[in-house]
């Protein structure tokens, strides 16, 4: 499913003219590497951040600081058994951590990531090739990222159902239900940003916010940022709506009977849509970023301070009830939501 | 007896404090006033800036909680009860277990075990001495009842162990000789209170 | 024991304000035990005579302070255990008591069982008034195996006491110690008893008794077992336990037919070897005493690692061919049931020498008697006042027989005759009243004949019996030579002066006179002066009121012993003396009452702990190992006539009798199942081994077991037959006789049981036939080393027969005493 | 060439996917072959260029009315296979049949006709979702409100349908008097 997706992205990419195939593939490979590593690394700065807000150290041991803490941690999970319990459907189950990773991969395809770069000539091969900071540059690349979100839904709610196991498929039926109701409010949000700017290309939000802070959505949309943290902290099960794998009600969720690495593929996925977010949180309400000067040092201080944010929310907040979660789905941050929709609409037309 | 009486049984005085709770809301609009009380109240942010604050605290301020165990230790108490140690005489150097048993006695685990034998000089003397720390729970009752202050428990409180029975001997918890400028005074749990001797009668010793 | 508990013989007594029972003429503190009422002591021993040394017993009768040891009951006596002068003088006692004694509690072998510790915290002794400069007070070793720390001492004397009142060694007492006068300011202030106390306590020690550093005693112990504080202890038991560590295992000492009650106390080795071992044997010291034997000989388990069963089925094999089983008496009735059992099921023979003549003899007494056993046990010629032993070396043969005899003299102001070949200065010491006939080997015959004289209603006797005894007597005149002093005047000349003086002084001069007298011609035969037996048995018989005898092994061996069972049955129909036997060896009663033995061992032999051609043994060195009499359960039948059970102190692991019992015949599943089996027609009973308590309770009751039936049967007339001449053994003579201490194997295996095998003999015949020597028995010959022994007299030797391997037995045959030729080696 | 093995390939595997999604008797393995299969229709939109198409099948079909499908599921044991009822066989293949054919005519039909033009192009420079819109709310917006006031209606009337005994607790015991009884004493003072 992964190659395929791939060859998706390749062949529309083939419209834009100074991209080549071999610039894409490169592409392809760099968000695929350095997002895992940053993946993992997000688990290393989350210790770390969750440690030194309780007053710990965290991982100190392994490497400087523990810096090589996530090395350990990868050995162990590709070391680990591979568990497959008795009466699962063993297929489903081994394939639904695979499409976790993969949906979130392939969201970050239409995701501005990293700035766009010449490869030196001087490097045989490859050199010269153009690398662009867009994998594939949808002009409805925001509806793509929350369609492939969407579909990432899978991976849990597979998962979930193929393990027979009673915490399991809680963990899926509150995954369905939390992913479902979130993405309304995700894309009722977003929408009157895209209003404002009337395209669905980050590009285009980028360019529409171009010229200083002052131009930033943020400040014309500050009830649509905070609905799309909300909904964003939901969609990428983050506390305080980190309602599916909540141990101490669900043991583990959905990834209940999951070991070893293919724990680790849900676990990476997780990560991968905590960037996503914040990439698209950091683009369309926060400026996103400038191709002159530190322009991409600036994007990157953005997203690294959603994914801190995250990770300070969980220190401070519990997290909510199952119930209090849907209520505050459905009858307030989604009316809200609307309602934003229409204001935003009525100001547009006058 | 009713089941409201049944319950409260145990409770005395039924003095019960409520807390500050607020009524619940009835009316839809209630709700939503309760709603937007909350959303704009700024507790969220007041707990972010806790834990912002302690972090800063952390780690710009040294007060960070973590002890590096292996490689840092914190002092204990005295009364500590951790891994035992055979004393020495300060003096003659001659270990003060007189062999009389009653730790062996006393043990409620019954780990202690020695022999003991008639010496060459008339004495009791202890040949064998071993305490199995697979059994041992530290309950501190050896050295409590010792009356020679011989068997103490010292400050070694790493008790891991491969083995399920593992077990020292004399010669593992005496003071080595050459340390004997080392031993420090027992003053946890057993020893001599500061007060003892207010709290003994005392025996005319004529000669 | 007349212990039935009359009307008549009944007190009624009040102690703090209950009335109790109460046996008369007992004394107060005996009275309370037996009801459970505690009235503090130390020093007195329930057996034994009081000797006021601690007096911590002070209590109020009827008004007036007495101690409770020392003072009979009355009727209606009123008794307050606890007045506040009293309570005054007991804390003073027990503060002065704790005067000097060590604090080292520590390490004292007697801590928590200490007497003086309870008593001190009983008494609530919490701080000191008293004190007194210490005297160095030496630790000595007495003997092989008595310690005495004497700065531990407190002098209460109980281990003299009962040395000298049970044991009869008096082998140790009170001596000097030269310790500092008391200040002469205590007198007025201390309380009276508590200042006596202490001014004796203060000058006296404990030290053997015969002025020398160590003790010439039977090495009993019982002076450690009597002792309330850690001055005497064994020597191989100093500072390796505490007693609180030891577990009691109540057993019955299986070394001779007493059949004492004892705790086996043991626990693990060392740390590192978890096996359990013996450190030593206790006993209920108020209520038996033991032996050396009994005491230090308990090591004697057959260790075994496991089952070897190539061994078991070749001693099944052995089984299958074998026509005969040897064995001796140092086995359970339950195994000897199994013997029994074999022999009927498969036609053994069964050979057990010492159970054999035993068996016979028994039966013929049975026969005359018209009981199946003998009339009294031990604790009832205990409290008789007139003891006879007849062909019993007591001081060897059986300690409690021993005791009792001694005991009778001390405690009952007693008399006894001791009837015995072999010359022995231990015995007359016991008391005045003590008439020792050394007789010539073969005369039991006559001492039962004089017996029967002295003490038998002449109207009861049959006339032949009658006539035979007056054919003794005579009237003869003698001449007696008779000191007179005599007035003598010489001239002596002074060596000094020169001078020459008269000087008269008196000089005792022998006069010839002749007397009548009547003579007894039994007495002379038994080698005594016929008219100064009968002043001196004059004397003894004042005031006496109960009679026993004592009848030892000499008798079983005994080429008449058919006649000689008939004329102990007839002393008994006669004369109020009640007899008591000594049974050979430790289960010998009980062997001859379950099995039914045969004289002479034919074909192939299958050995119990005895010599044979298969050899079973609870020793370790026989083919087929089995349990020593400390690894299995069990019940033992005592010379009182008592079946008392015995446990198992040690873990077995090897194969015992039943196990061959289940595959040679059937048998159930353990060796106690065969308890309840045992032959109710011989006197035993359908009891469960679980069932059978064993203990003692406060009065001295013996709770042990269950006491064998006396069947009554019909009796024959009882002709005896006149003493046989001819038996009497001239020149070289051997007794066949265990040195004391050592009993069988078992107990030589012991190791604080020093006694070796050999020719024991009087020091001098011991000089004579130095150190090692060939005796030959006509025809078989040993060769043996000679040991001395201090406490024989004359010329007759002892050969002991502890040791089965030289099977002694064979060499005596049916007599205790053969004429041999002892060559020097 | 890029779009022909797209095409392709997609095809086949859609194809399979829907098979599965027919003939499996496990629940899981269709709804998660119907899931992949959607996904794959999506990626023939954008090979004719409809992102905003594509996108929006990703998010409706596979994001929404599929994952309402897998809720359903949730009450069945994904775990074991389902025990079909399709009696009288050769009806449900009768009929399986002709819709199958019909369907295959109606959309094999364009493949003979020139006639078949696209009646409103794309507009160069124009981005998909502004075609899509424009078409929408000039000659279908009749239909689409109408679709709107339709799926308004329904949607309220499952609110109705639902919310029937919304104030109803299923776990509260109802036999206890339900009001907050630390709160009422409160009140009380």
């Amino acid at each position: 499913m992964e190659v395929v997706s791939y060859r998706n992205v390749e062949t529309f990419v083939q419209h834009i003219p100074e991209v080549t195939a071999l610039g894409v593939w490169i592409k392809a490979i760099i968000i695929l590497a350095v997002i895992s590593a940053i993946a993992g690394f997000g688990t290393y700065v989350e210790r770390k951040v969750l440690a030194f807000m309780q007053r710990r150290l965290g991982p100190m041991h392994v490497g400087p600081y523990g810096l090589l803490q996530i090395i350990a941690d990868g050995i162990k999970l590709f070391t680990k058994e591979d568990i497959v319990p008795q009466n699962a459907n063993r297929f489903i189950f081994m394939v639904a951590p695979v499409i976790t990773a993969a949906t979130a991969f392939i969201a970050l395809a239409a995701v501005p990531v990293f700035p766009d770069f010449t490869i030196p000539e001087w490097i045989p091969v490859i050199g010269g090739t153009f690398v662009p900071s867009i994998a594939s540059d949808l002009n409805v690349g925001i509806l793509f990222v929350l369609g492939m979100m969407a579909a990432g839904l899978y991976g849990p709610l597979l998962a979930g159902m193929a393990q027979a196991n009673k915490w399991g498929i809680i963990g899926a039926a509150r995954t369905a239900i939390q992913f479902l109701s979130y993405e309304v409010v995700t894309g009722l949000s977003i929408l009157a940003p895209i209003m404002i700017v009337g395209s669905l290309s980050f590009v285009d939000f980028n360019a529409a916010q171009a010229g200083g802070v002052a131009n930033w959505l943020v400040w014309k949309q500050p009830v649509a940022f905070i609905l799309f943290l909300i909904a964003g902290f939901a969609e990428t099960n983050r506390t305080p709506f980190d309602l599916l794998e909540h141990e101490a009600e669900v043991v583990s969720g959905y990834a209940t009977e999951y070991s070893g690495m293919r724990w680790g593929m849900f676990f990476i996925g997780e990560y991968a849509n905590m960037i996503t977010i914040s990439v698209i949180a950091a683009i369309v309400f926060l400026g996103g970023y400038s191709t002159e000067g530190l322009g991409w040092l600036w994007i990157m201080l953005k997203i690294a301070f959603f994914f801190f944010l995250m990770l300070w929310v969980r220190a401070a907040w519990p997290h909510v009830r199952p119930d209090q979660l849907m209520w505050l789905c459905w009858k307030v941050l989604m009316p809200i939501a609307v309602i934003n929709v229409v204001i935003t609409g009525i100001v547009m037309m006058v | 007896m009713g089941l409201e009486q049944f319950k409260n049984r145990n409770v005395g005085q039924q003095e019960y404090v409520l807390l500050d709770l607020e009524h619940t809301p009835q009316t839809p609009m209630g709700k939503f006033k309760q709603v937007v009380k909350r959303t704009f109240k700024p507790e969220l942010f007041v707990g972010l800036g806790v834990t912002m604050r302690e972090m800063i605290n952390a780690l710009f301020k040294g007060q960070m909680h973590t002890i590096k165990y292996p490689f840092e230790k914190l002092p204990i108490s005295p009364r500590y009860r951790a891994i035992h140690e055979m004393l020495r005489l300060l003096e003659s150097g001659h270990y003060r277990c007189i062999g009389c048993g009653l730790c062996e006695k006393i043990c409620i685990s019954n780990c202690i075990t020695m022999d003991t034998r008639y010496d060459e000089n008339q004495r009791k003397e202890v040949s064998e001495y071993t305490i199995n720390f697979g059994r041992c729970i530290f309950c501190g009752y050896c050295a409590e009842v010792c009356p020679e202050l011989a068997i103490v428990h010292g400050p070694r409180y790493e008790t891991a162990s491969e083995q399920r029975a593992s077990f020292s001997l004399f010669e593992d918890m005496l003071t080595p000789i050459d340390k004997l400028n080392l031993q420090q005074e027992y003053d946890g749990f057993g020893a001599v209170t500061p007060n003892a001797d207010e709290n003994i009668k005392k025996t005319p010793l004529a000669y | 024991m007349s212990e039935v508990k009359t009307v008549e013989n009944m007190v009624s007594i009040t102690i703090d304000g209950t009335t109790y029972q109460a046996k008369e003429g007992e004394y107060i503190l005996n009275a309370a035990r037996a009801n459970d009422v505690f009235i503090p002591a130390i020093c007195y021993l329930t057996r034994c005579s009081p000797t006021l040394a601690c007096r911590l017993c002070l209590v109020e009768a009827d008004g007036k302070q007495v101690y409770a040891c020392n003072a009979k009951v009355k009727d209606g006596m009123e008794i307050t255990v606890d007045t506040p002068n009293i309570l005054e003088e007991r804390r003073a006692i027990m503060e002065v008591y704790d005067v000097n004694h060590p604090l080292q509690c520590g390490v004292c072998d007697k801590s928590g069982e200490c007497e003086l510790q309870n008593y001190t915290l009983e008494l609530a002794v919490d701080s000191q008034s008293y004190a007194i400069p210490d005297t160095k007070r030496e630790v000595k070793d007495w003997s092989t195996v008595l310690h005495y720390d004497a700065g531990l001492c407190i002098v209460c004397e109980r281990c003299t006491t009962v040395c000298k009142d049970m044991i009869g060694d008096a082998a140790i007492s009170t001596t000097k110690r030269g310790g500092e006068p008391l200040d002469k300011a205590y007198k007025e202030t201390m309380p009276k008893d508590a200042y006596a106390m202490w001014n004796k306590l203060q000058k006296s020690i404990i030290a053997p008794s015969n002025g020398t550093d160590y003790t010439n005693c039977s090495d009993c112990g019982e002076c450690t077992a009597v002792c309330p504080v850690g001055a005497l202890t064994g020597r191989d038991f100093v500072y390796t336990s505490n007693a609180w560590e030891l577990e009691r295992v109540p057993a019955t000492c299986a070394h001779c037919s007493s059949g004492c009650q004892i705790y086996y106390e043991k626990k693990h080795t060392s740390v590192f070897d978890r096996s359990e071992k013996i450190y030593r044997v206790t006993n209920e010291w108020n209520y038996v005493s033991l032996c050396g034997a009994g005491r230090y000989g308990y090591d004697f388990e057959n260790r075994v690692e496991g089952k070897d069963e190539a061994a078991f089925n070749a001693a099944v094999e052995a089984f299958k061919k074998a026509e005969t089983i040897r064995f001796n008496s140092v086995i359970t009735n339950e195994e000897a049931l199994m013997l029994q059992t074999l022999k009927e099921k498969m036609g053994f023979k069964l050979v057990n020498p010492d159970a054999r003549a035993f068996q016979k003899f028994l039966g013929a007494y049975a026969k005359a008697a018209g009981q199946s056993l003998y009339s009294y046990d031990f604790k009832e010629v205990m409290v008789t006042d007139f003891v006879i032993s007849v062909g019993a070396s007591l001081r060897n043969d059986n300690p409690n027989a021993r005791y009792a005899f001694n005991n009778i003299q001390k405690m009952n102001k007693g008399a006894g005759l001791y009837f015995h070949p072999v010359g022995d200065n231990l015995v007359p010491t016991f008391g005045k009243n003590i008439e020792v006939f050394t007789h010539k080997v073969g005369l039991e015959e006559a001492a039962l004949y004089l017996v029967l004289d002295l003490f038998a209603d002449k109207e009861k006797l049959p006339e032949d019996v009658k006539s035979y005894l007056e054919s003794f007597k005579s009237t003869t005149t003698k001449t007696v030579k008779e000191k007179v002093m005599k007035e003598v005047t010489e001239t002596v000349i002074d060596e000094e002066t020169g001078e020459e003086k008269q000087v008269t002084k008196k000089v005792p001069e022998m006069v010839e006179k002749e007397i009548t007298i009547e003579k007894n011609g039994l007495v002379e035969l038994l080698g005594k002066e016929s008219d100064a037996f009968d002043a001196a048995f004059e004397k003894m018989m004042k005031k006496k009121e109960s009679f026993s005898m004592i009848v030892g092994e000499d008798l079983y061996f005994h080429d008449r012993a058919e006649n000689i069972a008939k004329l102990i049955a007839l002393i008994e129909q006669t004369s109020p003396v009640r007899v008591a036997m000594i049974p050979p060896k430790t289960n010998s009663l009980g062997v001859a009452l379950i099995c039914d033995l045969d004289d002479e061992a034919t074909g192939y032999t299958v050995g119990y702990n005895e010599n044979g051609d298969f050899r079973l043994s609870a020793l370790g060195d026989g083919d087929l190992d089995m349990p020593a009499m400390n690894q299995q359960e069990g019940t033992l039948t005592n010379m009182h006539k008592r079946v008392t059970p015995t446990n198992a102190a040690l873990e077995y692991n090897g194969y015992e009798l039943n196990d061959l019992m289940k595959v040679l015949v059937g048998a159930p599943e353990l060796t106690v199942d065969w308890t309840e089996k045992l032959p109710v027609e011989k006197g035993f009973r359908t009891a469960k081994f679980d069932d059978l308590p064993n203990g003692y309770l406060n009065d001295g009751t013996e709770n042990r077991g269950y006491a064998l039936e006396n069947i009554t049967c019909e009796a024959e007339a009882i002709a005896v037959e006149k003493i046989d001449e001819n038996g009497v053994l001239e020149g070289e003579i051997v007794y066949r006789c265990n040195p004391q201490r050592q009993f069988n194997d078992f107990t030589d295996k012991a190791h604080e049981i020093f006694e070796g095998f050999g020719l024991y003999a009087a020091p001098e015949k011991a000089k004579a036939l130095g150190e090692k020597v060939e005796i030959d028995f006509g025809g078989k010959s040993i060769t043996v080393d000679v040991i001395e022994d201090e406490r024989m007299e004359g010329d007759i030797t002892a050969l002991a027969d502890f040791k089965s391997e030289a099977d002694v037995y064979s060499l005596f045959g049916p007599s205790r005493y053969r004429k041999v030729t002892i060559r020097k080696v | 060439m890029y779009e022909a093995i797209a095409f392709y390939l997609f095809s086949a595997l859609t194809i399979g996917l829907f098979l599965i999604t027919v003939m499996s008797k496990n629940v899981l393995y269709a709804m998660t072959s119907l899931a992949a299969g959607m996904v794959l229709i999506s990626g023939f939109f954008f090979i004719l260029g409809a992102d905003f198409l594509g996108v929006v099948q990703l998010i409706v079909y596979v994001g929404a009315v599929m994952a309402l499908y897998s809720f359903a599921m949730m009450f069945f044991d994904a775990t074991r296979d389902i025990k079909e009822k399709n009696t009288p066989a050769s009806l449900v293949f009768l009929l399986g049949g002709l819709s199958a054919l019909v369907l295959v005519l109606m959309f094999a039909g364009p493949i003979h006709s020139e006639a078949i033009q696209a009646l409103y192009p794309m507009h160069e420079g124009v981005g998909n979702a502004q075609d899509v819109g424009i078409v929408l709310f000039t000659k279908y917006l009749v239909p689409f409100e109408v679709a709107a006031v339709m799926l308004l209606v329904a949607m309220i009337a499952g609110i109705i349908l639902a919310g029937k005994k919304m104030d109803q607790s299923l776990t509260k015991d109802t036999s206890v008097d339900d009001e907050d009884e630390i709160l009422k004493q409160k009140d009380a003072k």
